[in-house]
C-alpha cells in the first residue's frame, strides 16, 4: 500500500458512511453487552421493519461510550445523540419519534452537558464509541494510520525519538517512565534483533481502560507499535494480553489480520524498507505478569516469575535482546503526537506530566465508566462532577487508586492535582488508571486485608519478602479485624511492611504494603478501635535481691 | 574487562567490571549473608539476603546482582540492612517446618548458620506449620519437603549443569513447591540422573542422603564451582581419556 | 528473701529438666541463690503467686497448657522460653501437620496392641489443641534459651543473668537449635 | 543427639501415610491413542502452528485445555514430547497460572468476579451465600459434577459490579438472591 491509496481508502469510507441518512452506534463493549445491548441490532432491525423504515440506516456496534453503569448506550449519528439504557421498548420509540419524526425520545436521552462529559478530554479514547472496532475501513476515514505513514516516508528514527521525547509522554502503566527516554535507549542499543511488547496485561482489580481501549480501538495500538518499531529499529511486535478478555483478544485477531492484507502490517510497509509484524500472546491469569521482567518471561512460556534489574528490558529483554514495553495506553497516545505534534501534547495537562489519563470509575459512585481527563485536574472534580458523587444517602470516604499497589486517598486531600508526583506524595500512585470510590460503608481494615489477600494470591513466590511477608501481613491484618490484636501487633505490621516495601525483588512486592500503610496514615482511629489492651501482667523488673 | 574502584563500607577497593558487588565483597573478606547464591549457578536474587545500600540509589540493591561502578559507595552493614536480614530469616523460619534438633543437617544447615549470624532469638511471627509431603522414593535420596526454602538451588544445579531439569516450582506464591517430572514421585521421575548434585548444593536438609541420622549429613557444594569452572575453561575436555 | 524461682513443664520430653538437673554441683551454689517454688521436681500443686523467674519448658499443645501459660504470666516477673519446644514448636510441633483425629487414631488404635480406644473423657484429661504453639504466641515472654535441649552452662549462664536482675543476652556461643 | 532418633523413626513412619497418596505413574499416551482420539489431531495443528516452538507452551496450553476441558497429566507429558520441554517445567508453568485447570470442572461454572469494584459492592456476601448453597468452597465442584464455583481477579466490567460469569454469560449488578436462584436451577436441571 501506498500513502496515496491510503488516501484513497479513507475517502472511500467517508463517501460510504455520507450515504446513510442515519448511523446508529450502539455499544458493543463487555460492560453493555452484559447488559444486554449483543441484541440491540436485531431488535433495531425488527423495529425498522415494523415500521418500514430500512433505508440509509447503519447499525454499528462500537468499544465503549464510557458511562458503563447506565448502559446499554445507543448514538444516533449525525445528530450525535446519545440514549442511555436502551431496552427494546426504547428501540422502538427511538426509530418511531427519532428516526422518522425527528423528535428525540427525551426520557433517555443523556445531555451532552451531562457533567459526566464536560470536563473529559479525549485524546486516547477519540475514537472510542465512534467507530466500528471490527473495520480497518472505519478507523482509516478517522485519519488512521497516516501517522505510520508519515513517520515512515518522512521522519528518520531519531527524529520520531525527538518528537515523542519533547511531547513529554510518559509511561501510562504506572510509573511514569518518560517514553522518548525508553524508546531512545532501545535504538541505542546494539543488537541484531530487537522487540516491542504492549503490555495489556491489565491486572488491577477495578480496572478496565486497557480493555477498553482494545475493544473499541485496536488499530491505534498497531499503528503506535509500529511507529515504536521503526523508531526502535525492531520488525517483531508481542501484545501480551489476558485471556480473561476474550473480546478484546477476538478484536485484535482480526485487526492484526486486516493490517496485514492491507499490507500496514507485513514487509515494506508503505513501500519503505521497514518490516514489522504483530503477534498475540495470551496471559493465562498472573497479576504479576504485568511486571515487565515476568511479562517477558511469560512471552518466552515459562513461568510468569521477575527477574532483577538491571539489566533492564530495553538492554536484555526477550530472548537476550533489547526490548521496548509500553503499555497499551502510553502506544495509544503515539499517533495523534505524531499527526498533532509534540508541542500541542505538551499543552495539555501539566508541564511534568503532560497529556491526558484515562481512568476508570467505580465503586460507590453514581456515574461509573470510563473517563478521560487532563493531567492535573482536580481529584475532587473526577469524584464529584464527572462520578456526581457517592449514592444517595453516604459519604464520600476515601478514593483508591493505583489498584493492590496504590493507597486510599481521603476526603482531605480531594483538592489535590491528578498526577504522577501529586499522588505519590499523598501515598498513592497513578497505577494504570483503576479508581475505585468508597463511602461511609468501607471498612478501611477489611480494605487493607482485602488488598492484600490479593497480593498474597498473586506473589509468585520467587522472593522471600513477598512470598511470607504479605501472608504474614494478611494474618496480622485478620487478628486485627477479629480483634484480638495489641498496639504492638500493629508496630511489628508497620516494621513488617516497611521490610516487604525496602527487599522485595520487584515491583508488586515492593509496593503490596502500599494499602496498609496509606489506611495507617489516614484511618489510624479504625485500626485503634479494634485493638484490645496489651495483656495485663506482672512488669518484668527488679527481682528481690537476698538480703 | 576494566578495573575500577568502588567503597564497601568505608572502605576503598578495586575489583573488575565484570564481578558483582558480592564477588568483590567476599574477596576482600566482608561477610555479606547469602543463601539462593552458589558458586557456579546463575544468580537469580530472590532470598534477598544479600541486600545493600548504594549510595543516591533510594532502592536497596541484591550484591549477588549489581555490577559495581566506578565511584560507587556501598554500604553492607547498616543497622536497617541488619534488621531486614533478620526478618528474612524470621520469615523464613515460619515459613517450613524447620526442627532443627531431629534434622540430619543440624550443624551442617545454611539456615541455621544464618540464624545464629543475624542473632535471630525468637520468630515473631505465627508459624504456618504447612502440611507438606515428604517423597522417600528415590533410591538414594530423600526430598523433604517441610526444610525446603525454595532457594531453587536444586533446580538450576539441574537445569544448568546436569541438563537434566528434573526439578522445576510449581504453583505460586506460599504454595510453590520444588517439584520432579510432573509431580510425580522422585524415584519414578524418567529424566533423573540420579547424580545427586542437587542434594549436595542444597542448603538446607530438604534433599539428603539416605542412611543419615540427625546432625549426620555434610554438605560440601564447593564441587560445583571447581567442576564449573574446569567446564568453562574446558580445562578437562583437552585431556585425553583412555 | 532469696528470688523464687519456678520451672514448668508443659508439653515436652523433660529433656531440658533434665539438662538442668546436668548442672550437678553447680546446684548447691544454686540453692544458695534463689528458692525453687515450683518444679516438676518438687511436690507443690498450685502455681505461687510473685515469682520472680519462670522457666518454662515445653510448647503449648493443650488446653491445659493454654490456661496455666496465663497463670505462669500473671504470677512471674521474667516468663523464660526454656529450651527449643517452648522457643518455636520443635519436635512438640511436628504434629501440626496432622489433625488431632488422625493423630489419635495412630496412637491409640493403629499402634495398640490389643483393641484400642481413644480416650475422650476430658473432664480428667486434657484436650489436644489444634496446633501446638510455642510459648510466646500466647503468652509475653521476657526470654529465651535455645537447645533441644539446652546445655548445662547455657541454663547456668542464663539462670546467673536473671538472678543478678539482667535480661540474658546470648552470644553466638549460646545462640544455637537443637 | 541420638536422645531423639526414636522421634525422628516415627516421623517417617506417619509419612508412610502419604507416600500411598503420591504413589501413582504416568503414562505416556500410545501412539494408538493419540491417531484414534481426533482431539490430539486438534492439538497438533495447535503445535505446528507455533513450530513446535517450545516458547509458545502458554499458547499451546491454552488450546489444549480449549481442546480438552483441562489438562491431565498425560496430556502434559504429551506437549512436553512434541515441544521438546522437560516435564517438570510444563507442570511449573501450568501450576502457576490460575488460568489453567488440571481438574476437570462441572458441567456449569459461575465465575464470580472479586475484585475492588465488585468488592465494594458486595461480591463477598455473593461467595459466602453460594457457597452455603452449594456446601463447597469457591475453586470447586459440587460432588454431582453439576456445578464448579469459580473465583477470577475482575473480569473488567467494573462499572456494573458486582459481576459475575454464569456459563460465559456475563451478569452485571448481581444480588446473593439472584446467583443463589440461578445456580439452583443448575442444581435441579
Amino acid at each position: 500500500m501506498t500513502v496515496e491509496e491510503l488516501k484513497e481508502l479513507s475517502q472511500k469510507e467517508k463517501a460510504r458512511q455520507q450515504k446513510f441518512k442515519y448511523r446508529i452506534l450502539f455499544c458493543s463493549a463487555a460492560g453493555c453487552v452484559s447488559c444486554g445491548s449483543g441484541a440491540l441490532k436485531d431488535i433495531f432491525k425488527e423495529a425498522f421493519k415494523e415500521n418500514s423504515f430500512d433505508k440509509k440506516c447503519e447499525l454499528v456496534g462500537t468499544g465503549c461510550m464510557g458511562l458503563c453503569g447506565e448502559g446499554p448506550l445507543v448514538k444516533i449519528l449525525p445528530d450525535g445523540t446519545l440514549y442511555k439504557k436502551v431496552d427494546a421498548e426504547t428501540v422502538k420509540k427511538i426509530v418511531r419519534d427519532h428516526l422518522i419524526n425527528q423528535q428525540p425520545v427525551k426520557e433517555n436521552v443523556i445531555e451532552p452537558s451531562h457533567l459526566f462529559f464536560a470536563s473529559q478530554q479525549k485524546i486516547v479514547l477519540e475514537n472510542c464509541g465512534e467507530i466500528n472496532a471490527d473495520s480497518i475501513e472505519e478507523y482509516i476515514a478517522t485519519d488512521g494510520y497516516e501517522a505510520l505513514a508519515k513517520v515512515l516516508t518522512e521522519l528518520k528514527p531519531e527524529e520520531v525519538i525527538e518528537e515523542i521525547r519533547k511531547s513529554g509522554l510518559r509511561g501510562r502503566g504506572g510509573a511514569g517512565y518518560p517514553t522518548g527516554l525508553k524508546w531512545g535507549i532501545v535504538r541505542k542499543a546494539v543488537s541484531d534483533k530487537k522487540f516491542v511488547v504492549c503490555n495489556a496485561d491489565e491486572g488491577d482489580p477495578g480496572a478496565f481502560m486497557d480493555r477498553s481501549i482494545l475493544e473499541g480501538d485496536p488499530h491505534r495500538i498497531l499503528e503506535g507499535m509500529a511507529i515504536a518499531g521503526y523508531a526502535a529499529g525492531a520488525s517483531q511486535g508481542y501484545v501480551y494480553v489476558r485471556a480473561e478478555y476474550p473480546l478484546a483478544i477476538e478484536r485484535l485477531k482480526t485487526a492484526i489480520k486486516q493490517a496485514e492484507r492491507l499490507g500496514l502490517l507485513g514487509n515494506r510497509i508503505f513501500e519503505s524498507n521497514f518490516n514489522f509484524r504483530v503477534d498475540l500472546r495470551i496471559g493465562a491469569g498472573a497479576f504479576v505478569c504485568g511486571e515487565e521482567t515476568a511479562l517477558l518471561r511469560s512471552i518466552e512460556g515459562r513461568r510468569g516469575r521477575p527477574r532483577p534489574r538491571p539489566p533492564y528490558p530495553s538492554e536484555k529483554g526477550l530472548w537476550g535482546m533489547p526490548t521496548l514495553i509500553n503499555n497499551v495506553e502510553t502506544f495509544a497516545n503515539i499517533a495523534p503526537i505524531i499527526m498533532r505534534g509534540s508541542e500541542w501534547f505538551s499543552k495539555i495537562g501539566t508541564p511534568k506530566s503532560p497529556g491526558t489519563k484515562v481512568f476508570a470509575l467505580a465503586g460507590q459512585i453514581k456515574n461509573t465508566g470510563l473517563i478521560e481527563v487532563p493531567m492535573g485536574i482536580q481529584l475532587r472534580k473526577i469524584v464529584f462532577d464527572i462520578g456526581g458523587g457517592t449514592p444517595d444517602g453516604t459519604e464520600f470516604k476515601a478514593v483508591q487508586t493505583g489498584g493492590p499497589s496504590g493507597g486510599c486517598i481521603p476526603a482531605e486531600h480531594l483538592d489535590i492535582s491528578v498526577d504522577y508526583e501529586a499522588l505519590a506524595t499523598v501515598g498513592s500512585m497513578m497505577g494504570s488508571g483503576g479508581m475505585i470510590v468508597m463511602d461511609s460503608t468501607s471498612k478501611m481494615v477489611e480494605v487493607a486485608k482485602y488488598f492484600m489477600e490479593f497480593s498474597v494470591d498473586e506473589s509468585c513466590g520467587k522472593c522471600i519478602p513477598c512470598r511470607v511477608g504479605t501472608k504474614h501481613i494478611h494474618s496480622l491484618l485478620d487478628k486485627i479485624s477479629k480483634k484480638s490484636a495489641t498496639i504492638e501487633d500493629v508496630q511489628l505490621l508497620e516494621e513488617l511492611c516497611a521490610m516487604v516495601k525496602d527487599t522485595s525483588l520487584c515491583g508488586l512486592g515492593q509496593s503490596a504494603p502500599n494499602p496498609v500503610f496509606s489506611t495507617l496514615r489516614y484511618f489510624r482511629d479504625e485500626y485503634e478501635k479494634l485493638l484490645k489492651p496489651v495483656e495485663n501482667y506482672v512488669p518484668s523488673g527488679e527481682i528481690s535481691k537476698e538480703k | 574487562m576494566a578495573i575500577l574502584t568502588l567503597t564497601i563500607n568505608g572502605e576503598q577497593l578495586s575489583g573488575k567490571d565484570d564481578e558483582t558487588i558480592l564477588d568483590i565483597a567476599r574477596q576482600h573478606d566482608i561477610n555479606i549473608p547469602t543463601l539462593c547464591h552458589l558458586e557456579g549457578l546463575s544468580d537469580i536474587g530472590a532470598c534477598r539476603l544479600c541486600v545493600v545500600e548504594i549510595e543516591g540509589q533510594a532502592k536497596l540493591s541484591t550484591a549477588c546482582s549489581t555490577k559495581p561502578q566506578e565511584g560507587m559507595v556501598v554500604r553492607t552493614d547498616t543497622e536497617r540492612l541488619k534488621k531486614y536480614r533478620r526478618m528474612i530469616i524470621e520469615l523464613l523460619a515460619s515459613e517450613g517446618n524447620h526442627s532443627c534438633a531431629v534434622c540430619v543437617a543440624n550443624n551442617n544447615c545454611e539456615l541455621q548458620d544464618l540464624a545464629y549470624e543475624v542473632g535471630l532469638v525468637y520468630v515473631r511471627f505465627p508459624y504456618l506449620y504447612p502440611k507438606k509431603e515428604l517423597d522417600a522414593t528415590h533410591k538414594d535420596y530423600v526430598n523433604d519437603r517441610n526444610r525446603c526454602v525454595l532457594c531453587t538451588r536444586c533446580v538450576r544445579v539441574c537445569h544448568e549443569v546436569e541438563a537434566a531439569h528434573t526439578w522445576d516450582i510449581s504453583g505460586r506464591g506460599i504454595n510453590c513447591e520444588i517439584i520432579s517430572d510432573l509431580n510425580q514421585p522422585w524415584g519414578k521421575s524418567k529424566t533423573c540422573t540420579g547424580c545427586g548434585k542437587c542434594v549436595f548444593v542444597c542448603p538446607t536438609a530438604a534433599l539428603f542422603e539416605k542412611g543419615a541420622t540427625i546432625a549426620e549429613m555434610e554438605k560440601h557444594p564447593e564441587f560445583l564451582k571447581y567442576i564449573v569452572t574446569a567446564r568453562q575453561k574446558r580445562e578437562w575436555i583437552n585431556i585425553e581419556e583412555d | 528473701m532469696k528470688p523464687k524461682v519456678a520451672t514448668v513443664w508443659l508439653t515436652g520430653c523433660s529433656g531440658c529438666h533434665m539438662s538442668f538437673l546436668d548442672l550437678d554441683e553447680r546446684l548447691i551454689e544454686l540453692a544458695d541463690k534463689m528458692e525453687l517454688v515450683f518444679s516438676p521436681i518438687i511436690d507443690i500443686k498450685d502455681f505461687p503467686k510473685d515469682v520472680d523467674v519462670t522457666l518454662v519448658e515445653g510448647a503449648v499443645s493443650k488446653d491445659e497448657d493454654e490456661h496455666f501459660a496465663h497463670i505462669i504470666r500473671r504470677n512471674s516477673k521474667f516468663v523464660v522460653s526454656f529450651g527449643d519446644c517452648a522457643v518455636m514448636g520443635n519436635v512438640t510441633a511436628m504434629r501440626n501437620r496432622f489433625s488431632s483425629a488422625e493423630i489419635l487414631n495412630r496412637s491409640y488404635i493403629e499402634l495398640a496392641e490389643s483393641v484400642g480406644v481413644v480416650p475422650n473423657d476430658y473432664n480428667t484429661i486434657a484436650k489436644m489443641l489444634p496446633s501446638a504453639r510455642p510459648l510466646h504466641e500466647i503468652i509475653k515472654v521476657d526470654a529465651f534459651i535455645h537447645g533441644c535441649p539446652p546445655t548445662a552452662d547455657q541454663i547456668w549462664f542464663a539462670v546467673s543473668e536473671l538472678l543478678e536482675g539482667r535480661l540474658p543476652v546470648f552470644s553466638t556461643i549460646y545462640l544455637r537449635y537443637g | 543427639m541420638l536422645f531423639f532418633m526414636a522421634h525422628e523413626l516415627d516421623y517417617y513412619l506417619l509419612y508412610e501415610i502419604d507416600k500411598v497418596n503420591i504413589g501413582m505413574e504416568i503414562n505416556t499416551k500410545t501412539t494408538e491413542q493419540t491417531t484414534i482420539d481426533p482431539r490430539f489431531k486438534l492439538l497438533d495443528r495447535a503445535i505446528t502452528k507455533h513450530q513446535n516452538k517450545g516458547d509458545a507452551l502458554i499458547e499451546v496450553l491454552h488450546a489444549a485445555q480449549g481442546i480438552f476441558g483441562y489438562l491431565e497429566d498425560e496430556l502434559l507429558v504429551y506437549i512436553a514430547h512434541k515441544l521438546k520441554i522437560p516435564p517438570s517445567r510444563i507442570y511449573g508453568v501450568a501450576t502457576f497460572y490460575h488460568y489453567f485447570r488440571l481438574k476437570p470442572v462441572g458441567e456449569h461454572t459461575f465465575v464470580l468476579c472479586t475484585g475492588t469494584a465488585c468488592y465494594v459492592k458486595g461480591a463477598d456476601e455473593i461467595q459466602k451465600a453460594l457457597e452455603c448453597r452449594c456446601n463447597i468452597k469457591f475453586g470447586e465442584t459440587t460432588p454431582d459434577k453439576k456445578v464448579s464455583l469459580i473465583s477470577a481477579r475482575c473480569v473488567g466490567s467494573c462499572g456494573l459490579a458486582p459481576v459475575a460469569v454464569l456459563d460465559e454469560e456475563v451478569v452485571g449488578k448481581l444480588s446473593a438472591s439472584d446467583a443463589v436462584a440461578r445456580v439452583e436451577k443448575w442444581l435441579e436441571s
